[in-house]
């Protein structure tokens, strides 16, 4: 028998979709019967009380949770979410609830081996209720008291060889795509740099000296699979500086109807015989592609790689040879100045262990950002008050026309006093040839 | 319940403690063929939805089993997971950047088998445990948050609306009928906790109240001036306010300022927003990531609100049939929903939609909210 | 011989295009022989001091105008743009140089008999230097001194049946392109209607009565030949409703090389034979025509009217029959808080006599403005500040999608208290809830 | 020079004083096949650079021949242009939106006699006087402002580098061969009185030194507050300064954040900013009004800064030319320079015209500016 009735949460038990109440439920019911005997130290029934709680949220129509305060592990300023519930008498077993970000490894490959021992622990020591995985990329265990903390973290530490993941201001928790482990298209070996620049900044990471927050994301190629150019402070995406490989067989082989084109993404619907005019070259958007006597030709130096034709045709077209990536920053959430997208700073850079050349630029954009931040102010905020030209200037790099879609459309520039010969003149000089 | 010690010493928190070690090396968790052809993978086919093969320079073959289902997963249903793993892909698998999970084979033969371990297993609810699907020109698992089930500051439930909203587009989780890859993405607050601002169909939970004022508690729980500078408005300011016998320090907010961003909120427990009749769902469209063929664009606003219907949010997933329906009907092969839209023109969006085109939708957002209205004659009527 | 040598200046006489230095030359060289031995009312020599301040100018590469101090005529708030040497004594003839605004005819016609009538004026009493036109599009008469203004506006309003313009924070001089007396694109009539409001609204043009000025331009057609678009807060720009009319015979005449393309206006080059699918159906915006079978065919639904067709195929394409305009309102130059070019306010409105639904957005408009703006506010301005939902609510006009290029993408929505049930709540019954 | 009264009483300014009556009215001059057959003309061609032929329902035509010039004119030049409108137009012509002169005949006869008597035509310094052309897929006169000859705030002259521009421009005045039409457009400050900021080309005289404060007749002449409030970007603000013996009030200036827009000088003459070295003329691009295919645009600042070279002006045209050049060469027909500048991408447009990209170009003024910038990887090498 449950603990709470949840006529409302029911509901979501149907459906051929995968049901959390469902799975929930099986947890309750899983530790109501603990055939394990595991010594929980959380409250056996807090995932009848999780339930609980929602039921009454979807019955009020508002949150049952409130502020966290701040509670974590010692020394560090991240990794834990302090949560507690509103209702506490009616619902103890998740009167503190609060939840431990665990660094995930690189493209969230697993063993099942690392993954049971973390359920066992997360069982032993916690509500049993996880994210698989949160947004920014960790594995978010959801639900334990204030005193497991510090136990978790040290079974962690010293059996898990794993440590948190980010929160709070500092470095978040860095997440990539699955790149060249498993993708033909990827510009480098996004799990490496993703792993090595963890590692580098753990100081970064566990010890709030930023203003705020701030993500590293690393995506292989334009396709951006793990959204980086939308959430990142620095977004890392894989890009090429030669030329598309060609060839020409397997271009046959699409038009003729040999291979699906995209892989096979369109399966579902007929889309009529393959037109590599209308389906490739028509819809490049720098239309530098021409199809002419049974062979595709494109004119490499004005192609921006953007992935349409490769996507089209993956076994006919394969990215250039001369790899690197490009890194744009400051992408964000809408809060406070309205969402921004991250914006190209380095066109193109080689990532090549030991990667000295992106820290640099890395540790310059963080120096003026410690220096000028305001509290609570991200990056891409930074810039917007004090200009991209600022940002250029304190990273070192010289402006270029691809740093921007198009000129400013306003003129008014801010010269520099040093840019103008000097500001300093004599109002009695001036008024010598011109009278009042 | 014992309190059982993992070793660590209050007393001494820093005996042997161990830190900044980061997280497992990535390659320790490699299927084998992934680590053998790391780097040397010469192509991809989706076989059907849900069911990838990339084939490497070496010949080699990874067969991949895509999974759909709730990233709120418990211990018991990660245990289930591992047993699949276990049974069929020694013991290896991933997660994919949208929740999703992905089985991985080095053999054609092995496919078929885990396919049916997989589509066999449902909950006693009836919802299938691990729906294969979510590739290629579909829609995939929904990006979502926290919700009423841990956050302090949504307005609307995450996994509920999701489960909701997966329910009614599951067809297309499971097909590739669509133009292009369509995601679905939800937020439970303006903090947008995910990329829902650049999402092809973005949930959106928002406040419409400006915040209450607990007065009594505001000064001792909240420092005032962090939250007045938290306001981007700059509708809130310090006041005295009388409580009682007491002059209290408090804050007074210019409700005609609010846009409801609870930051405020974020900063002083005693100015909730929260309200049943006040929050709801803000539906946006045509937000994109990739940069294929056209650059990265943030989804727009084309429901103000719809209110929160637990638990069910049937006004919500009707509406969102509604854009992917006539999205699918209307848009060419490649294109994605903002591209369609902006190919035929936000008015043509609104007609196939049939969506209501309200003063809301019109930018009034500081200086750039310009550049979205309309400066030139070309239009359709 | 010249007053002033002006040897920077002479520079400027050589090559093809006119010469405004050896206008002014021959001017001063007309005044100082004086064969009608005109009653010269303002300095003799004043156009030699004109080019010999110039020339000061060109040396100092700055300019030696003064700011203008309020001049004017009687009861008139512009018209006049006062204007003073800083070099009073080395150019006397200059010394005071205001310029007047005459509010020009509808398309500038004229006949000779009245600009003679005008030259005899200007040239008695006032510089004989003008603009023809200035950029609003007033006649600008170059140079009088203050005792002249009244007189000038006498014989004016007297003997030519004629008015000034405006200047200074109220209605400037409406203008119109030629419009439907000479165009065959043309949607209405530019001059009927700018001549109706301009003498409908004397008052406003006359006596400010407004935070800041406001222009009206008259386009009979997208094309915008008087760019209303880029400089009137409210830009009147002719469209249509129903079909564009097709003479299929005359396509073929396109397509056969009978007829130029564009009416010619490529014939400087030879681009190659004319391509219809190229050059008009790939051209499209909205890609809504198709040639086929020898017929061109225009899904006219979807056609934004850009002109494009139409243009290129002047004897086969006609505008459509149901005809008005579109107002845009708020363009302006940069200053200060950027330029903007108009924004959709009324998608389509019938243009004729006496333009009463018209006058009742324009007043609308006014209303808001006077009531609203800051001193020195456009409407532009106005509008951005205060949002374009406002300016829909105060003319009364139903948001439609039309009104945006794309809906907004922050979701910072202000909803008003009457939209949601209102906002007062109880804080202590939010609590019975939500516990502290 | 006896003054000599029009009838007007300085002492009774009220009698018979005629006001309101606005201009004439416009059907008074029309050109009788003008008057006939308005509002049914059919089709137009341009016969050759500069010559139109308008062709009505009724059959009749109006053949126009346009020239160019310089809009100041004297009206010694104006009785010149009456002379040939009387002698070959029946006593009408017109001027176009962009200052040219239009003569009107009604047959074609009647044509290349004008056109000679026009061409035929030259000051004593050599330059034409009515110069035909300025139609179609070229460029046609400069829209400018007052610059140097009557107003107080400029960065540059006017007059001077429009003949400059328009000498080295001039063959294309005369001839079609651009891709689409180009249009020219000066401004002498940044008030920008004309279309320059939806321009193809765009010359614009700008300031780069703070005002000069001129703090001895600052508050005599001035609204202190009133040029406090006028600066856009809040750098003035009032102060008491030194001035001999005694303390006036005036005002200081950040120069820091003064974009020398001149606004404060315009509320205020104690503040100029005209400078030798500081003032010259900024190059914009791009820019357009017509709505035909792409909706207006505006121009784009691809030169910051090239000082005033009176009286030719040698760079700023040089850069022009340079612009046109690599505009004709490179754009498809009927495509405008921003169109062209959009579709190769503005880094190829820097390559193709070989500007160089400074940081100046780069946008930070207000929000706005961060929707110039690239949010793409989408880029050309
Ligand atoms: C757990 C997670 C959502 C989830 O369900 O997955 C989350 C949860 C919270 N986020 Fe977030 N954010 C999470 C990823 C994100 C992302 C996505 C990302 O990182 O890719 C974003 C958007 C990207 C960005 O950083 O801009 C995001 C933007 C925010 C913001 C707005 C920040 C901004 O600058 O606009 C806040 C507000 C704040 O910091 O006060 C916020 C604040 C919060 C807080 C801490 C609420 C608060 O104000 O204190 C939430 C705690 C919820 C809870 O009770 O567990 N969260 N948050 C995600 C972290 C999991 C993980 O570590 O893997
Ligand atoms: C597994 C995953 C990467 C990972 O590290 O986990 C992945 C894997 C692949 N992506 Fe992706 N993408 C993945 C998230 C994304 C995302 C991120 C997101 O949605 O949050 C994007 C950006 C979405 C956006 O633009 O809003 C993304 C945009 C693409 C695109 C561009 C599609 C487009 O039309 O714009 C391609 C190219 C294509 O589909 O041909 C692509 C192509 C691919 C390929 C074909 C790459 C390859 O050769 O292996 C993979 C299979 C595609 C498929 O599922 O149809 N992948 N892909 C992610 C699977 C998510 C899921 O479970 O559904
Ligand atoms: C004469 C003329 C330029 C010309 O050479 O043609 C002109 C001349 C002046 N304009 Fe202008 N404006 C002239 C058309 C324009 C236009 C174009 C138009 O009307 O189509 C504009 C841009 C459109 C617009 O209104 O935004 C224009 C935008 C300005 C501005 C900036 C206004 C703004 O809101 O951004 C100012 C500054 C001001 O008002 O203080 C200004 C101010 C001035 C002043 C009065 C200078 C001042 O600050 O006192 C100039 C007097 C010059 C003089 O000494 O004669 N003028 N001014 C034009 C009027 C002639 C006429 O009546 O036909
Ligand atoms: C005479 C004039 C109207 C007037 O009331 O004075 C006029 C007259 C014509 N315009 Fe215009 N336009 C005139 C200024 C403009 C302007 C305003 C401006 O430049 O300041 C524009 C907007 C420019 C812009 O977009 O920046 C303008 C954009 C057009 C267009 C659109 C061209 C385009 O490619 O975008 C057309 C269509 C065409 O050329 O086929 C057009 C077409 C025409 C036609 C063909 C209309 C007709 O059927 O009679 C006329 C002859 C065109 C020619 O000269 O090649 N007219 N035309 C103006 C002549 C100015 C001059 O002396 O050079
Ligand atoms: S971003 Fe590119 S490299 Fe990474 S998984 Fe997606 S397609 Fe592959
Ligand atoms: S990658 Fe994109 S831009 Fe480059 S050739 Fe292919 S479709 Fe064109
Ligand atoms: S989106 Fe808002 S409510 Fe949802 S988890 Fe993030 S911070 Fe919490
Ligand atoms: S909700 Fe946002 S806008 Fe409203 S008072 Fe709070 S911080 Fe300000
Ligand atoms: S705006 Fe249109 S109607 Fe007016 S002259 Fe130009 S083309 Fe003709
Ligand atoms: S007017 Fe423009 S949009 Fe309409 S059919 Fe012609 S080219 Fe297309
Ligand atoms: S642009 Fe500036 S300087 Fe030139 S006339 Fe207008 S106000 Fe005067
Ligand atoms: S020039 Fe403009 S920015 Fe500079 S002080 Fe004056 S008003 Fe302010």
């Amino acid at each position: 028998m449950a603990k709470h009735a949840t006529p409302l949460l029911d509901q979501l038990e149907s459906g051929p979709w995968p049901s959390f109440v469902s799975d929930l439920k099986q947890e309750a019911a899983s530790r109501a019967k603990n055939e394990k005997n595991v010594e929980f130290q959380v409250p056996q029934d807090c995932v009848e009380d999780l339930l609980g709680v929602l039921e009454l949220s979807y019955k009020h129509g508002v949150t049952h949770w409130k502020h966290g305060g701040i509670v974590g592990v010692f020394g560090y300023g991240g990794g834990v979410i302090g949560r507690y519930c509103d209702q506490p008498e009616t619902f103890p077993g998740v009167a503190h609830f609060h939840t431990m970000r665990i660094n995930q490894p690189g493209a969230k490959y697993y063993t099942t081996e690392f993954l049971k021992k973390l359920c066992d622990l997360w069982e032993f020591r916690g509500s049993g209720v996880t994210n698989m995985h949160g947004s920014t990329g960790d594995i978010i265990f959801i639900g334990t008291s204030t005193p497991q903390l510090e136990e978790i973290f040290y079974e962690l530490t010293h059996n898990f060889n794993q440590d948190l993941g980010g929160s709070g201001s500092n470095l978040r928790t860095p997440s990539d795509c699955i790149g060249s482990s498993r993708c033909e298209y990827s510009c480098y070996d996004t799990q490496a740099i993703c792993y090595a620049l963890t590692q580098e900044y753990q100081d970064e990471l566990h010890r709030p000296a930023f203003p705020y927050k701030f993500k590293f994301k690393f995506d292989g190629c334009p396709n951006c699979c793990v959204a980086s150019i939308a959430r990142a402070d620095i977004s890392f995406v894989g890009t090429w500086k030669d030329d598309i490989k060609i060839d020409q067989e397997a271009v046959a082989g699409y038009v003729g109807g040999e291979f699906a084109p995209n892989g096979g993404a369109h399966s579902g619907r007929d889309w009529g015989k393959f037109d590599i005019d209308k389906e490739v070259c028509d819809l490049c958007p720098t239309k530098c592609m021409k199809y002419e006597g049974g062979k595709l030709l494109i004119n490499n130096k004005e192609c921006t790689r953007c992935m349409h034709c490769i996507n089209v045709m993956p076994r006919a077209l394969h990215i250039g040879d001369d790899r690197g990536c490009s890194m744009l920053v400051g992408a964000k959430a809408p809060i406070l100045d309205g969402a921004q997208m991250g914006s190209l700073l380095v066109p193109f850079i080689k990532v090549e262990e030991p990667y000295d050349e992106i820290k640099e630029v890395i540790e310059a954009i963080w120096d003026w950002w410690m220096e000028e931040g305001k509290n609570r102010e991200r990056l891409g905020e930074l810039i917007k008050r004090q200009g991209f030209q600022k940002l250029l200037e304190m990273t070192n790099i010289k402006p270029v026309p691809q740093h921007v879609q198009e000129p400013r459309h306003n003129p008014y520039i801010f010269w520099k006093e040093d840019e103008v010969g000097g500001w300093d003149r004599d109002i009695n000089e001036f008024r010598e040839k011109h009278q009042r | 319940m014992a309190f059982i010690s993992s070793g660590y010493n209050p007393d001494k928190p820093m005996e042997n403690r161990i830190t900044d070690i980061g997280p497992q090396k990535y390659d320790k968790f490699y299927p084998p063929v992934i680590a053998k052809n790391k780097g040397k993978w010469l192509y991809h086919e989706i076989i059907k939805p849900g069911v990838l093969v990339h084939v490497a320079e070496s010949g080699d073959e990874c067969y991949t089993v895509r999974v759909g289902g709730a990233r709120l997963m418990t211990v018991t249903h990660i245990r289930e997971i591992c047993e699949i793993a276990d049974k069929h892909c020694d013991g290896h698998l991933r997660f994919t950047t949208r929740n999703n999970i992905e089985f991985m084979v080095d053999s054609k033969d092995k496919v078929e088998p885990l396919i049916q371990d997989l589509e066999s297993r449902k909950f006693e609810g009836g919802s299938y445990k691990f729906p294969v699907g979510g590739t290629g020109a579909g829609v995939t698992n929904i990006i979502h948050t926290q919700g009423w089930i841990h956050c302090h500051t949504p307005a609307t439930d995450a996994s509920g609306p999701v489960k909701a909203t997966m329910d009614v587009l599951f067809d297309d989780f499971k097909d590739h009928r669509l133009p292009a890859q369509l995601r679905v993405s939800l937020a439970c607050c303006l903090n947008m906790c995910g990329a829902v601002h650049c999402s092809d169909i973005a949930i959106l939970g928002y406040h419409r109240k400006p915040p209450l004022l607990d007065h009594e508690y505001l000064d001792k729980m909240c420092e005032i001036p962090l939250a007045i500078a938290a306001c981007p408005t700059a509708a809130i300011k310090p006041a005295k306010v009388k409580f009682g016998e007491a002059e209290l320090k408090s804050v007074a907010v210019n409700n005609d300022r609010c846009m409801f961003c609870g930051n405020c909120y974020t900063m002083c427990p005693s100015m909730p927003l929260a309200d049943q009749e006040g929050d709801g769902i803000v539906i946006m469209v045509g937000g994109k990531v990739s940069n294929r063929i056209s650059t990265p664009k943030f989804s727009k606003v084309v429901v103000a609100f719809i209110p929160n219907e637990p638990p069910r949010w049937e006004s919500t997933t009707a509406c969102i049939k509604k854009i992917v329906e006539a999205y699918s009907a209307g848009a060419n092969k490649y294109e994605r929903v903002g591209d369609w839209a902006e190919r035929i023109g936000w008015e043509r969006f609104f007609d196939k939609t049939e969506l209501e085109f309200t003063h809301h939708l019109i930018d009034d957002f500081r200086d750039p909210a310009y550049y979205t209205w309309r400066q030139s004659t070309q239009f359709k009527f």
